[in-house]
């Protein structure tokens, strides 16, 4: 029981730290774009304050059923998903409770809290917020494809589907599978610029064009709620990138203090360095037109895949 | 008298009973038919256990009727279905014309397919599945001349199909001297070394059925076409018999096919998987651009049956585990949706998504019935469809080692998002049109019967178990040794497990943590507004006006995908149709109308044959 | 008064010459003769039958001359099922066509009874006698009542089709008298058990000739390809019934006489496979006609063909199986082309222009002849649990017993066509919209129990074929069993009678 | 005087068999040219007339023995049957003419009403039924 009881703070607080890390990430890269171009920006602590003037607003403005639980469904998938991904590899205060963090499942589980957010967007009756989740479906076709490639090559050539063996083969060997299929990490990372929907697969959201898109209609406690979940899932997202191609981090030989510590900032460095990927290249890019995003992914990211497949196989 | 011939006569009578009684009573057909499947499924359930077999002989051919585990698994489908979908139809088609014929038919297909599930032997087997090709032919064009081409490329088809079957049969009959599927069999009917043709043709009778390409052009107009609560078991039921059908052919192949053609079963096994695979890709992306929700579903069925198709081609354990799991999880889902397309053609009268939109408060228990099934087809945790499709990718992953397979199911299993939000959003969300003020939820048989499915998605997410029990069993009659399996925990061969009553409460208690976290928080300040009060650009917009976004809903995929949409197999088979009439039509040019032609024909035949006559005719 | 074979022909040939007497003292006597006789017909059939099970050949002698001498009449398994089948077809087409038209002049309704009564007279002769000569005869009083049935309607169809048969009917006679003649310049003999007996004493080319002959002479009547220009023409302008009496007892006494020459004459092996590719042929390019016609009864006409193509082919295959279930295709074929032409003609007189197309909305404006009409389509193209489908699967489990994978795949993808332009006119029937509405002519009570009857049959053997099995068991030995055939009309010491 | 002839007879059989046998053959021919290439419809039958004709002249030839005698059995020809003509073919001749006959009959009678709808009589301008 005692061990339940761990768990379920581990649980919390690794909720808490994903959601203050992919929030923190959030406002550095705000400030970051903004000096790119020339503006000062907001701090990096504004997105805190942004969701805490969110979540008091006192009056919210409810669209219905699908539109009010849709941000419920965000959160379900943000905290399934960290539950099943390992954070540090082998530390008990990060619980793995995955039972080896199943791949196939993650994948699946990863579409639940977009299919919540676009069935709560198409609720609203916002016509900006249907055109937005209809591109932001379309391109998922997209980049699923490089990735899931990637993602099958690792499975074929370590022959098991779980995060938690991925992760432990790496720190056996030593090699980072960016090393050991250079090809599947280079298609996983240009999925990875739709994934993070920055400039120029933007499109979802396409600030200017759908107002905000999906979220256009939402505001207060659900964009709060929103938010939230995104933070979460965003930190989601890095975290499997480093944990299957960077080497994840920690070390299951040392779960004290310190080694923890040293891990959780291990991870931060490598995630942070992988999100800077997409940001940078949103600096440089204009947005797409969607069929474009799509096209995109199914040219060269799909190809590296299909190598890293093949690679992978032989 | 016999169990089997009881359940059969129940049938039966009660579909001519439909038929005469809605001449006496209007409307009676229904309650009949309902009663009658009821009486059959009841009786089938309670009486009849696995390993019964009566034998009879009819026409001078040894017949056998009897129940195995693996049919019982598809009685599940057909029954279980069948009882629901008479249920939705009461209301469904009341007011309808014609209904004593419509009744007639609906009765027969079930007793077509009750008896395929009892045929112990290919004649029997084919009587019914010939029956219930016509029956079904007769409800497909019910709904008027307009469909009536529809049904006869369904027909065409069908015959396609059936009687590449029959040619097998005989063939089989011709060659091992018996009609017993078990002996056929045992004799090595299927393995595959000489008389290669038997199994190919008969696969490609249950292909016609299980709409794999190309032999699917019939099924997206003729699901379509149907009435919905006929569309039902049409779609759910109907096809899995030539899923059954594949079932046991694949199996015997693979089992007992020799070391020295495994060559052959290894092509048959990357033919068909690919044959699946793309009919999975190519139905997905024709079922999202369709603006008719009913051809949506069609087409979705297709690329469902694609997935089916490929666990079957794999003949791994898992493999074909997840195939008859998508089956049973297929008829339920999309079973519901039918129904749910059904419901809103009642009550809003037409299925047109660009015409429909906000119904989710009118019709809120059909909505949250779609909402859980279409979460099922998709695939998404925690729902029964998730663990069918874990289970495929797992074994395409780990077992059977095709890897590009797993890519196009995959990419067909993402795009299969974009309509399934397609359907949910084109019907039930979205802004209210005004045309729609007056709907209302439908009666209450018809929504029973789709909560009592959606909630079967739930259980079979839950307790997968409960399904993966008679399916290994039926496995286990098909020749696997040992089918492991548990009650929620799924296990590939790397030892890698998923456990589904986890990952269910995982997600229930996060789920109703936020849930009441958002609906307390700020309860008083939260304002419930209509679909008609959004700020577009700081305007609200009038009554009549309606801003749902309907039309190209996925226009930009479209054209990122134009080249796939370039050919359509129903056009080639168009050309070849129109290609043989032609022939056809030049053919009977023959008959010239002129009597002395004929006499010339005549005269020109006696001298070819007076030629020849030695060579024709000697002894 | 004791039943004999003769009865079967006298019977109607007297009635045939009585008519125009009779027709003086009550002018509604020529309508009602022919069932009478068609019924009496029956009954000797019920009683020949049984004495053909319990002796199993019943014969008679004319004239008190023995064979090969005289002419002998003789009843076996198989000649007493076809006689059966006529007989009983007979009085079902007479049942159908009693006030067929209500009015009709009394010139008419003489002239068409004599014809059938003669018709019927000349099929029943064909298949009974034993003597080739005679056989000769009668299929030439089958040709030319049926040539004058074909155009006995006086529009200028009628007689065209009619025109159009007598020329390729006179190459029939022509050409079998012929065989006939050098068969008797070879064998000295009329007798058709013992031209068998003595058919090894013929030189090889000789025979190969006669036979070529007589399959052009039968084939005309039997409607093999390229011989049958004729019969979509004369099944399409016939009147109802006699389209009926056409599928349901001219063409079977054609293909009679066709595989009494093949069988019970010649040994020729060559003779089954030129009948198996003969009938193919004739079934694909009929079937293919078939399709795209939009005259219903001539789309019948061309569905005929095609299955005497199926029988051809069944009896080619030659086995005990497939001779069987020849048998049982030309009983299907019988009953329901024969049921098909009787609904058919009604709903072509309810329609317009006699096309497919206006046969939309007949569903309803006459329920019971569309859903008789599509009993028989659906049966004709061998749908369980329908009768055609029991003979379709014998005679593919023939052909797979002997391997014939690529025929059945013929026949099969044959019988899809037959499916679509089959179901194009039920769903047209049931489905389309109603065109413009004109006066319906009713069918009489009784042609609904002619049609009836046809139905139930049609049902009762498609549920349960062992019904009939047993009697074309039989009939399908006797054909194969040629020895005991001539040494029963040569040396018989049975009852004759 | 009738030894003589017999004589004649004899010498000439061989080449009247032939003529006989040559005759039958050249008619069927001629019959047959009518009834294909002939386009108007009573020539047409009229061929097939001449056909019938020549099919019985066949007959009859081929039926004749020579020398022989009418096939009757009577006092004092108890020996007739080895050289009596055979009767059977004649008896078939017979019953054939009157079959010919009888064919011929419908068919003129159907060329009246042919040309009385038609208006003409050429067999390749009656095509209304076709294909």
């Amino acid at each position: 029981m005692e061990d339940l009881g761990l768990k379920i703070f581990g649980a919390i607080l690794t909720t808490i730290m994903a959601f203050a890390v992919g929030m923190t990430y959030g406002g550095i890269v705000r400030k970051l774009t903004a000096r790119v171009q020339n503006r000062f920006g907001p701090p990096f602590y504004q997105n805190f304050l942004d969701l805490v003037k969110l979540q008091s607003k006192k009056t919210n403005v409810a669209h219905g059923f699908m539109g009010h639980t849709a941000p419920v469904w965000i959160m379900v998938a943000s905290i399934t998903v960290l539950m099943f991904i390992p954070i540090l590899n082998g530390n008990l205060w990060f619980p793995n409770l995955s039972f080896h963090g199943d791949l196939i499942f993650i994948l699946y589980m990863m579409v639940f809290g977009s299919l919540g957010m676009a069935l709560g967007a198409g609720q609203t009756g916002n016509p900006n917020s249907a055109i937005g989740v209809t591109r932001g479906l379309s391109m998922m076709v997209g980049f699923e494809i490089p990735f899931v490639l990637a993602l099958v090559a690792l499975m074929v050539q370590y022959h098991t589907t779980s995060i938690q063996d991925l992760m432990q083969i790496q720190h056996e060997s030593g090699t980072w599978l960016i090393f050991s299929n250079p090809f599947a990490f280079l298609a996983a990372l240009f999925a990875s610029l739709g994934m993070f929907r920055y400039s120029p697969f933007d499109i979802v959201g396409a600030p200017a064009e759908l107002a905000s898109g999906p979220m256009s209609e939402f505001g207060g406690k659900y964009l709060g709620t929103m938010m939230s979940g995104g933070s979460i899932f965003a930190f989601i997202k890095l975290t499997l990138y480093v944990d299957l191609f960077l080497g994840g981090a920690g070390n299951p030989d040392h779960t004290g203090i310190w080694a923890t510590l040293a891990g959780i900032g291990v991870l931060l460095i490598k995630t942070f360095t992988l999100y800077m990927v997409p940001v940078f290249y949103g600096w440089v890019s204009p947005r797409y037109r969607t069929e474009q995003a799509i096209r995109y992914f199914w040219g060269w990211p799909t190809a590296l895949g299909i190598i890293g497949l093949i690679w992978a196989v032989y | 008298m016999n169990l089997f011939f009881i359940i059969l006569l129940i049938l039966f009578s009660s579909a001519i009973l439909a038929f005469i009684s809605n001449r006496i009573v209007r409307g009676s057909s229904g309650i009949i038919a309902f009663i009658g499947i009821t009486a059959a499924s009841i009786l089938f359930f309670t009486r009849l256990s696995i390993g019964n077999t009566y034998s009879f002989t009819l026409g001078g051919i040894q017949m056998q009727f009897g129940l195995n585990s693996f049919t019982y698994l598809f009685a599940i489908i057909v029954l279980g279905l069948g009882v629901l979908a008479s249920l939705y139809s009461i209301q469904y088609m009341k007011g309808k014309e014609r209904l004593g014929y419509f009744y007639f038919n609906f009765v027969l297909t079930i007793l077509g397919m009750v008896g395929i599930i009892f045929s112990q032997d290919f004649i029997t087997f084919f009587i019914f599945w010939e029956i219930m090709t016509w029956s079904s032919y007769l409800i497909v064009i019910y709904n008027g001349y307009s469909s009536s081409k529809v049904g006869i490329k369904y027909m065409i088809f069908s015959a396609l199909g059936a009687y590449a079957m029959l040619t097998a049969i005989v063939s089989i009959k011709g060659i091992y001297g018996t009609f017993m599927i078990k002996d056929a069999i045992a004799a090595g009917a299927f393995n595959f070394t000489d008389h290669f043709y038997i199994p190919i043709l008969l696969l490609i009778g249950f292909a016609v059925k299980a709409a794999l390409m190309p032999l699917h052009v019939w099924a997206p107009k003729s699901y379509s076409m149907s009435p919905m609560s006929f569309t039902a078991i049409f779609s759910g039921a109907m096809s899995k018999m030539g899923i059954l059908g594949m079932g046991l052919v694949l199996t015997s192949i693979y089992s007992h096919a020799s070391p020295e053609v495994s060559v052959y079963s290894l092509i048959l096994k990357q033919v068909l998987g690919w044959l699946g695979g793309i009919t999975a890709v190519m139905a997905t992306i024709y079922a999202l651009i369709q603006t008719d929700a009913k051809k949506l579903l069609a087409y979705s069925s297709i690329a469902q049956l694609g997935y089916i198709v490929v666990g079957l081609s794999t003949g791994t354990k898992l493999g074909v585990m997840a195939a008859l799991f998508l089956a049973v999880v297929h008829a339920i889902f999309k079973g519901t949706l039918f129904m749910v397309a059904g419901a809103v053609e009642r009550q809003a009268g037409t299925t047109d998504m660009t015409k429909v939109s906000g119904l989710i408060r009118k019709m809120p228990y059909t909505f949250f019935a779609a909402l859980l099934s279409i979460i099922a087809l998709a695939g998404v945790p925690p729902l029964g469809g998730f663990v069918g499709k874990w289970m495929l990718y797992e074994s395409l992953i780990t077992e059977s080692n095709n890897y590009f397979l797993v890519i196009v199911v995959f990419f067909s299993s993402t795009a299969a998002f974009l309509y399934s939000y397609r359907f949910l959003f084109g019907l039930f969300l979205g802004q209210e049109e005004k045309e729609t003020e007056h709907v209302k939820e439908a009666p209450l048989t018809m929504v029973i019967p789709m909560l009592i499915l959606a909630l079967l998605l739930i259980v079979t997410g839950l307790y997968p178990g409960i399904l993966f029990e008679p399916i290994a069993h039926g496995m286990e009659y098909l020749g696997y040794s040992h089918v492991n399996w548990d009650m929620s925990v799924l296990t590939n061969i790397w030892g890698e497990q998923t456990n589904m009553s986890y990952i269910f409460s995982l997600i229930g208690i996060v789920f109703v943590v936020v849930f009441i976290f958002i609906t307390l928080k700020g309860y008083k300040g939260t304002r419930n507004v209509g679909t008609k009060e959004i700020s577009t650009s700081g305007e609200i917009p009038l009554e009549h006006e309606n801003l749902t976004y309907q039309m190209d809903f996925f226009k930009p995929f479209e054209r990122a995908a134009a080249p796939l949409y370039k050919r359509s197999m129903n056009k080639i088979w168009n050309d070849i149709g129109n290609a043989l009439e032609a022939v056809f039509n030049f053919t009977r040019k023959i008959y010239t109308g002129n009597g002395q032609t004929y006499a010339l024909f005549v005269i020109i035949f006696l001298v070819i044959l007076l030629i020849f006559k030695d060579s024709l005719f000697a002894n | 008064m004791v039943i004999t074979p003769i009865h079967y022909i006298v019977v109607p040939l007297l009635a045939a010459f009585a008519i125009p007497l009779l027709v003086k003292i009550h002018k509604e006597l020529p309508r009602i003769i022919p069932g009478l006789v068609m019924f009496y017909n029956i009954i000797i059939s019920i009683v020949l039958m049984q004495q053909v099970n319990e002796f199993g050949y019943v014969s008679e002698v004319i004239a008190g001359w023995k064979a090969p001498w005289g002419i002998n009449l003789i009843i076996t398994p198989f000649s007493g099922f076809l006689v059966s089948l006529i007989s009983f077809m007979g009085f079902v087409i007479w049942l159908y066509q009693y006030r067929f038209k209500k009015v009709i002049d009394v010139g008419e309704l003489k002239s068409y009874g004599i014809l059938q009564m003669m018709m019927i007279t000349g099929a029943i002769g064909i298949i009974i006698t034993g003597d080739i000569f005679n056989m000769f005869v009668f299929l030439e009083i089958v040709a030319i009542t049926a040539i004058s049935l074909t155009s006995f309607y006086r529009h200028r169809d009628g007689a065209e089709a009619g025109f159009k048969y007598l020329l390729i009917g006179g190459f029939s006679s022509t050409l079998i008298l012929l065989a006939i003649l050098l068969l008797y310049t070879q064998v000295g003999t009329l007798n058709m058990a013992e031209i068998s007996e003595r058919m090894h004493l013929v030189p090889q080319g000789m025979k190969a000739t006669i036979l070529v002959l007589f399959i052009i002479g039968f084939g005309i009547e039997a409607e093999m390809f390229p011989l049958n220009g004729w019969a979509p023409d004369a099944y399409s302008q016939a009147p109802g019934p006699t389209s009926a009496a056409f599928a349901g007892i001219v063409v079977k006494a054609g293909v009679y006489g066709l595989i009494r020459i093949i069988f019970t004459l010649f040994d020729i092996e060559g003779a089954f496979d030129f009948l198996i590719i003969a009938g193919l042929v004739t079934m694909i390019i009929a079937e293919f006609s078939a399709l795209k016609q939009t005259n219903l009864k001539r789309m019948l006409a061309y569905s005929s063909i095609g299955q005497m193509g199926l029988v051809m082919i069944a009896f080619g295959i030659g086995t005990k199986a497939a001779v069987f279930a020849a048998l049982f295709l030309m009983f299907n074929h019988a009953v329901i082309k024969s049921l098909l032409f009787m609904s058919g003609s009604i709903l072509m007189y309810n329609s317009k222009d006699k096309t497919i197309s206006t046969l939309s909305g007949m569903g309803k404006k006459l329920p019971f002849i569309s859903l008789l009409f599509s009993l028989g389509a659906f049966a004709i193209v061998g749908l369980p649990p329908f009768s055609g489908f029991w003979s379709k699967l014998y005679v593919l489990t023939a052909a797979a017993n002997q391997e014939m994978i690529l025929l059945i795949g013929a026949i099969l993808a044959v019988s899809i066509v037959e499916i679509v332009y089959y179901f194009r006119v039920v769903s047209k029937m049931y489905f389309a919209e109603e065109t413009e509405h004109i006066a319906i002519f009713k069918p009489s009570i009784n042609a609904k129990i002619a049609m009836g009857i046809l139905g139930a049959i049609i049902l009762i053997i498609g549920l349960y074929p062992d019904l009939i099995t047993g009697y074309l068991h039989n009939a399908a030995d006797m054909i194969l069993d040629k020895a005991s055939y001539i040494d029963f009309v040569l040396n018989s010491n049975a009852p004759v009678q | 005087m009738q030894q003589e002839f017999h004589e004649i007879f004899v010498k000439y059989h061989e080449i009247i068999t032939l003529g006989v046998y040559g005759t039958a053959i050249g008619l069927m021919l001629i019959g047959l040219y009518a009834v294909l290439m002939k386009k108007n419809l009573v020539k047409i039958v009229i061929g097939l007339s001449i056909m019938d004709a020549g099919l019985h002249l066949l007959f009859i030839g081929i039926g004749y023995v020579q020398g022989g005698t009418a096939p009757i059995f009577s006092p004092g020809y108890e020996d007739a049957g080895d050289r009596m003509v055979d009767p059977v073919p004649q008896a078939l001749v017979l019953t054939a003419i009157v079959i010919g006959f009888a064919v011929t009959a419908v068919a003129l009678s159907l060329i009246i009403r042919l040309y009385k709808h038609h208006h003409t009589a050429k067999i390749d301008q009656i095509k209304s039924l076709k294909w």
